[in-house]
């Protein structure tokens, strides 16, 4: 079949939306990795959404145990994963089954015919064979036999025993890559030179794989089944450097750059859990800039040794998700009673108890904000985007140390493990956070006495004085403590005068925030969308495209969600509709209706998967009424 | 830890806190014995760091004229590894009770130690809760009665030095509230341990639970039951040493009268790589209601914890530079231009 | 002195308020316990407030170590334990400094002359002596020397060695409660037995307290200082019989109706926290009920235990107080997802954190309805008053066994520890709770299958299928299910629907209850005052003073708070003023703000003590403006 | 528990849940094992129950069709012993694993055992958190390099059996998850012993910690390290038995060769009131590199917690009738008539 090339038409797309399924074990995270560096090397803006299950391997071709991986990217700016693919490629029946209902009509269909055996077949739950009958009419279907050509291209290799059969069979991803590579016009280089640095050593291995790359790409260029190839130009990014990251990595960088900008020692206290235990391996990784990562035996252990580290000095953070959390709150009051700088990330999954491990929700808004025994305002704040997380990190940070108060950052599943691309900030530019505090040096009461808790007339923070300076030696707790010296009291009137103190530290954090960003380019909105977190994405697509069909809408995202912003007494009343969609059953809705008597409207959805704009388009329209 | 002796005295670790304890708890004499110890041992109020739990015991922080930690209940070792991670230059004490060290704090307990996090851990065993008013303890013996054991407990009591000795700890002792020449003499021992060093005292609770190691303090009763361990000497007791501990065939330990061990006298070897030996001493009291041994059960050099972190920290230092810049910049990167 | 007796004028009074003060060493709370009992025997209605300090012993002598006790009774309805003493009773001058600013103008003070020593008075904080100087004025002072008095009544044993010095002088807080008694017209009999009862055997002991109790009284008969005596006729309580109650007393008694009521036995698993301890101690005496009592290594174990007693089969029963439930948060999912019945009684403390482990509060309302990862909704009901808080855990117990769930009940530190009386209900009144549940026997599935999460459709509970059970062997946790059969779901649509469902089940607890009563007697009011739990009290008598001063006010007192009852939608909109008084910083009324849009007005105290009926006569106006 | 056979099979144990661990992990040959022993032990399907946490090992109950309880991370023996202080008829037993069992669930474990409740705790010991993808825990051994430690892990490693042994447990034994023999052997015994029984069973994970044990497992290996327990025989090892355990003079055991033990070879009793020799034994090998002893170190009776709670109960009903009426008419009470 080699030799010949046949012409094809190219076309340009604006946007293609591809998903990779395929067995746990056909290394489909990986693929899809790949794609989605070449497409950022392309130039293109993207979005990406892995989805594997919760057992560690789920039996081989079963529907539980499919793994995929969606890329969406684009010429212009991308805010969603993308909902129904344009592209699906399919290693097995079960990938099939679970996935083509989401195809997009008339949409590519690639399979690996090879694996269509009637055991797996049976395994996915099939009665008959789906490729035989019309249940993939007007999609455009390849059926490739993705293992016997890989098997095929390594003939060699394993006659000679320079590969094992195995082996060779399992670089039939790297097949498919190499076809999908071709069919988008995406240069395969920098993917072979990938491979060849991770096998290093192991030559062979090497070799196999980007045989079944090239091979892919060639089956593309040689075989007539494709007719056409696309091409999405480069996106207009603003200009500057870019990387991939994913919300793990840019919470686990952005608590580095606080520490350097903040010039302390970071101290990373954690117990494993998915989907938060990514920052702590890429911690664990930085140790030379100073990063103390410590596995504790529990959640409970880890944010006390975080307190601990705060008292001594540290940038202190530990990080986990909803069960995780939980086990925090005791801890999370003793850190707001001690008025210590402690940072308390919750990568949220779905709930309730252990819930849906792997999959994304927003339902631990109320957790954060109001979860704790007794009057124990905490100020609690949400990335809403990979790269955003970033920020997010070092605004916590910020917090922390300027009000000298523990700080929840919100992230969840989805952002945790979708990567995008970020613009490399410049360091210089970057918060100094050393400006926030400095460490108590002198006595500050009468007559050389120190005072614990003498407080900052405009931040109401406390002085942080370290054990190691001579003559501030005090003692701290959880129990309640009278102003200034810090001494336990019982007093019942300076409890109620302690307690309404924390909060108004509170509402000066929200008072001292920079005015709130309304995204309403028309300015003649009359519905305002609100929302927070890793929604942001779909929600400004939905706006973008409500916005296009002729309906202005205002959209609001929260960074801060304690306290709430100032600014939104007076913003949710000046529009006729607002609503607020969230990954949970109306948590935000609720502050926000409480706090402001606005009948916001909720729209809620809790399905493990980010909102596909589409849905969030249909629901603001439906609430907003026919156009004004 | 700091060996100069520093020239301050017991009211350099004394706080202005008025002292609030039941009238005759034992906890007073603890309070007393450390004030002082820590000035002889050259301790420095400023970098010495009290870390406690909740409890009548967990109180003792406030007394001390050093930085303090009242923590919540259980929690203290856990908050204090995370301050001597970060802090190498501190003393760091915690102070837990059988409450809150044993019951709610267990685990913490248990992994502080075999982390060999740098921790001096104190455990006031009063084998009751007293803060909330006398409830039995993980360390009371089968059959206490008190308000929420009317019956009597069921619950088989913890050993501590057991436990711990279990837990991998590199240094176990027992001691005494009210015997404050071998208080200190333990306490200056733990203070020289680098790593974690867990003592476990007697303390009388007079309200709850008084006399409860009367078998060990009483007057006539200590001489006799009292088994005093010293790093190189026979291990013998009794008024006139007429008790002897030796080895049996099985494995296990046995008290006989000194005439008829002979050479068989275990000679105490505190150092010994293993805690079999240790252990076995811990058994011969399951509690303390006969011949019971106090002193130093075990201390053994072992690498710590906070120490090792450090060193892979300075280690990765070392070797790569702290360029945030690189870091962000690292894996895939492409320019975008106009 | 004796022998002769005085002629006196006997005051007849609606009500009365005296206070015991003295040294934690005085015996305050004894003597206050009993001055109750007698008081309740005499017919009086009452309610009680003891304050203690958190140290188990503070230093003698100093403010720190006060302790006391005050009891209001009437001849009509008492609703709170009063707000000023008429009788200030104070053992030492740290007990006459902390409490003399309570004492009524012109009440009567009653000091213990021997007690104002130099040393006391300055241990007290005392410049000069505040019996000298011109600081008792307009108040009934009498300077009684309560210890030598008590001494001189007990010469001889103490000459005949038949008691010590020290605990001669002891019983000086007998002499105190004989004199009281006698000024209040009380027979001193029910006392004497009871000190006989209590030292049994200690013979001398009990002769010496008795004689010292009697020494009290016929001082006060002897002496010419007191010129009035008092009577306090019986209240006009419905006829029954009547014993007094503590909170958690009311609690511990109502698990044990639920569970003969049930038919099932008690499994109370907890770990000791003040102030729920007491509920333990209660339960560990009541064996003979078939009740297990389990103290558990923390709460986690605790409601841990719980669950797994209520999986076997068990009314299965946790408690503890605010930074315990914290802890207890992880695993009240779990009980929710596992749709165990269980109850988690919450007796909350001051707070945050360890705050104040012996004052009243009501912050924990947020963390029982909105304090836990995902969303777990979770009914939650209230305590009103001690005796109510018997019919508060039946309510619990059949809420948890109707709808197979976790319930949280609500008491605080206040309704613990106060006593009040209590009309003892028949028995056989007692709610049936054989008919809120039956254990699954049969297979419920087709051919034989058993599908335990097949629900009751009006309950939406599902089958309680014990282990032991042949042919109902399932298996239970805390991952997302599919409908009927259980298993393990990680369909996203799915865990939408079954989080709509957990909610809607929760919604229906709600509809399924009798109307919502409000009191209203004028039927005309415009305003409405909501309140829950502790405060009833103090808002019961507040509304009736307005009422007399001719304002009409509406009262309406939550037992439910999630799921707030239906009717509240309307209610609160009926009204132009709605005011919400709370414990805490405005709980309940950001719920119902959220809930109802109406601008409910939050009035809050954290001061440790219950609101005072005065302070919420002068809040409710300042909110109602001038009567309509 | 129920003695008779029951003329079962593992068909009758086995659910029809899909098992979804990894191709060739360890926990596969476990199940099988204690599907096939139950049927054999002649317990009943209706009144067993398997308690789990969270992990890789803790999805065990749902492959049994028992009675399931996938509780939350370490809290299994909690919810277990609330259990079996309610069922006195029921068989109870905890699947954990080492971060489950002694990471954050260690307290737990510890209290069950010191109380001798009646459990049968199966602790699969992988040294890694393996649902989480493979970090170190706290049975990893120094050095390991795992996804959060990258430069080796600095923790020193607890060795479960010496930590049950310390918490008082009164059965406590090792086995290993391919060696199905010896695994029903000693599950039997746990399965016969009335209280908490205590069993460590080494576990490969495949995917994360591949061949850990290699050093006891391994096919010439374990011929050379495996010492087998066995009450009542000398213990002796090695392919032709050429190696004992003695005890020596300080109170610690050694390894010697058989031929210069004489009579001084360990017989091992199971049954020693105290754990001192078993502890010992448990200190041979400290992590399994070298000769590590398996088997049932300790088994002894001792009252069991949840017998006592429940004899305290009938006693106590003996005693007093159970009157609500006369409870709620305690104390002082009047009457109020008009
Ligand atoms: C989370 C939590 N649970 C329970 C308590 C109540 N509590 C305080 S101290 C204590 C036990 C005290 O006993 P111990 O540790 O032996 O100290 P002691 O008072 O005997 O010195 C308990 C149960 C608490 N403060 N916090
Ligand atoms: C409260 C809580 N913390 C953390 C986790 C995440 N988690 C699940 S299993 C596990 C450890 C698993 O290790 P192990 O107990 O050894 O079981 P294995 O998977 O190795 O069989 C962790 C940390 C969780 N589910 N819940
Ligand atoms: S209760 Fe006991 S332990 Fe606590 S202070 Fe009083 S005597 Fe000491
Ligand atoms: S990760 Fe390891 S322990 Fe878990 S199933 Fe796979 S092989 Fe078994
Ligand atoms: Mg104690
Ligand atoms: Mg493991």
């Amino acid at each position: 079949m080699s030799g010949t090339t046949v012409e094809r038409t190219r076309v340009t797309l604006h946007n293609a939306v591809v998903r990779f399924a395929g067995d746990s074990g056909d290394g489909m995270q990986l693929t899809g990795d790949r794609f989605t560096a070449e497409s950022a090397l392309a130039g293109n803006d993207l979005a990406t959404l892995p989805d594997y299950p919760a057992e560690i391997r789920a039996p081989a071709g079963t529907l539980a145990g499919v793994s995929s991986f969606q890329l969406h990217f684009s010429d212009q700016d991308v805010h969603t994963p993308g909902d129904q693919p344009d592209v699906l490629v399919a290693m097995n029946p079960a990938a099939l089954k679970k996935h083509l209902k989401d195809l997009k009509p008339g949409g590519t269909l690639i399979v690996n015919s090879d694996a269509f055996t009637d055991r797996n077949l049976q395994k996915a739950g099939y009665e008959g064979n789906p490729l035989e009958g019309d249940v993939l009419t007007d999609l455009q279907v390849h059926e490739v036999p993705l293992t016997s050509l890989t098997l095929r291209a390594l003939e060699e290799p394993i006659a000679s025993g320079g590969i094992g059969k195995k082996d060779a069979e399992r670089s039939k991803n790297m097949f498919a890559l190499g076809l999908v590579s071709w069919m988008f016009s995406r240069s395969i280089d920098a993917t072979e030179a990938w491979l060849r640095a991770k096998f290093g050593a192991r030559q062979a291995l090497a070799d196999a794989n980007v045989a079944a790359l090239k091979a892919g790409w060639y089956y593309g260029e040689t075989t007539e089944a494709f007719v056409f190839t696309y091409e999405v130009p480069a996106a207009r990014l603003a200009p500057g450097r870019y990387r991939n990251i994913t919300g793990n990595q840019a919470i686990a960088y952005g608590l580095v750059a606080a520490s350097v900008r903040a010039g302390l020692p970071l101290f990373y206290g954690s117990y494993p859990i998915t989907p938060a235990s990514d920052i702590l391996h890429e911690l664990a990784k930085l140790k030379h800039f100073g990063v103390a990562t410590f596995q504790a035996e529990d959640e409970i252990a880890a944010i006390g040794s975080t307190i601990g580290a705060a008292f001594g000095g540290a940038l202190a953070v530990t990080a986990s998700s909803g069960p995780g959390i939980a086990l925090k709150t005791e801890a999370m009051g003793l850190a707001m009673m001690t008025e210590l700088p402690v940072v308390i990330i919750d990568v949220q999954r779905g709930g309730p108890s252990t819930g849906l491990p792997t999959k994304t929700e927003q339902s631990d808004l109320f957790q954060a904000v109001l979860g704790r025994n007794g009057e124990a305002p905490i100020p609690v704040i949400a990335a809403s985007s990979p790269g955003d997380a970033f920020d997010a990190a070092l605004e916590a940070a910020r917090i922390a140390l300027t009000y000298r108060t523990p700080v929840v950052l919100l992230s969840d599943g989805y952002l945790a493990n979708s990567a995008e691309p970020w613009r490399l900030p410049d360091v210089d530019d970057l918060p100094d956070l050393a400006d926030a505090f400095t460490f108590a040096t002198e006595p500050n009461g009468p007559d050389g006495t120190f005072l614990p808790y003498l407080r900052d007339p405009e931040t109401l923070a406390r002085p942080w004085a370290l054990p190691g300076t001579p003559g501030l030696q005090h003692r701290i707790g959880g129990l309640e403590k009278e102003p200034d010296t810090g001494s336990i009291s019982y007093d019942g009137d300076n409890h109620h005068a302690m307690t309404v103190l924390r909060h108004e530290r509170l509402a000066r954090i929200g008072r001292a925030l920079p005015p709130l960003e309304v995204d309403d380019p028309s300015g003649s909105a009359d519905v305002l969308v609100v929302g927070w977190g890793s929604t942001e994405g779909p929600l400004r697509a939905a706006c973008t495209e409500l916005r296009e069909r002729g309906r202005a809408v205002a959209r609001v995202h929260l960074r801060h969600l304690a306290p709430l912003h100032p600014d939104l007494d007076d913003l949710v009343r000046r529009y006729r509709v607002v609503v607020c969609p969230e990954n949970n059953m109306g948590q935000l809705s609720m502050l926000l209706r409480a706090r402001t008597l606005v009948d916001v409207q909720p729209y809620n959805r809790v399905s493990g998967q980010p909102f596909s704009s589409a849905e969030l388009v249909a629901a603001i329209e439906s609430f907003a009424g026919s156009t004004a | 830890m700091t060996e100069a002796t520093s020239g301050l005295t017991k009211k350099d670790f004394t706080s202005d806190r008025e002292v609030r304890w039941c009238p005759g708890c034992g906890d007073y004499a603890i309070l007393s014995t450390v004030q002082s110890l820590l000035a002889e041992v050259g301790a420095r109020p400023e970098t010495t760091v009290f870390v406690s739990g909740i409890g009548c015991s967990s109180r003792f922080p406030y007394y001390m004229d050093t930085y303090g930690f009242h923590s919540i209940h259980g929690r203290a070792p856990a908050v204090a590894t995370g301050l001597a991670i970060a802090r190498p230059d501190l003393d760091v004490w915690v102070i837990t009770g059988d409450g809150d060290g044993l019951s709610i704090g267990g685990n913490h307990l248990v992994h502080a130690l075999r982390r060999n996090v740098n921790l001096k851990v104190l455990l006031f065993n009063n084998e009751i809760y007293g803060l909330t008013k006398g409830q039995y303890s993980p360390t009371s013996p089968i059959g206490s009665v008190h308000k929420s054991t009317p019956m009597g407990s069921i619950d088989r009591p913890l050993n501590p030095v057991s436990l711990a000795l279990g837990a991998e700890a590199t240094f176990v002792a027992r001691s005494i509230d009210a015997d404050r020449a071998h208080l200190s003499e333990v306490l200056t021992a733990a203070y020289a341990h680098r790593g974690a060093a867990f003592v476990e005292i007697y303390q009388n609770c007079v309200v709850f639970n008084d006399d409860a190691f009367i078998a060990v303090t009483g007057k006539e009763e200590r001489v006799v039951n009292q088994i005093r361990l010293r790093h190189g000497e026979p291990i013998v007791f009794g008024p006139g040493g007429e008790r002897a501990v030796v080895a049996q065939g099985d494995g296990s330990l046995a008290i006989v009268p000194t005439g008829e061990a002979g050479d068989r006298v275990i000679v105490h070897d505190a150092h010994l790589p293993e805690p079999t030996t240790a252990f076995a001493l811990s058994r011969l009291a399951p509690s303390p209601t006969g011949p019971t041994p106090i002193g130093v059960f075990r201390s053994v050099a072992a690498p710590v914890y906070d120490d090792l972190l450090r060193e892979q920290v300075e280690t990765a230092r070392a070797r790569t530079p702290a360029d945030l810049g690189a870091l962000l910049a690292s894996g895939n990167v492409w320019d975008v231009t106009d």
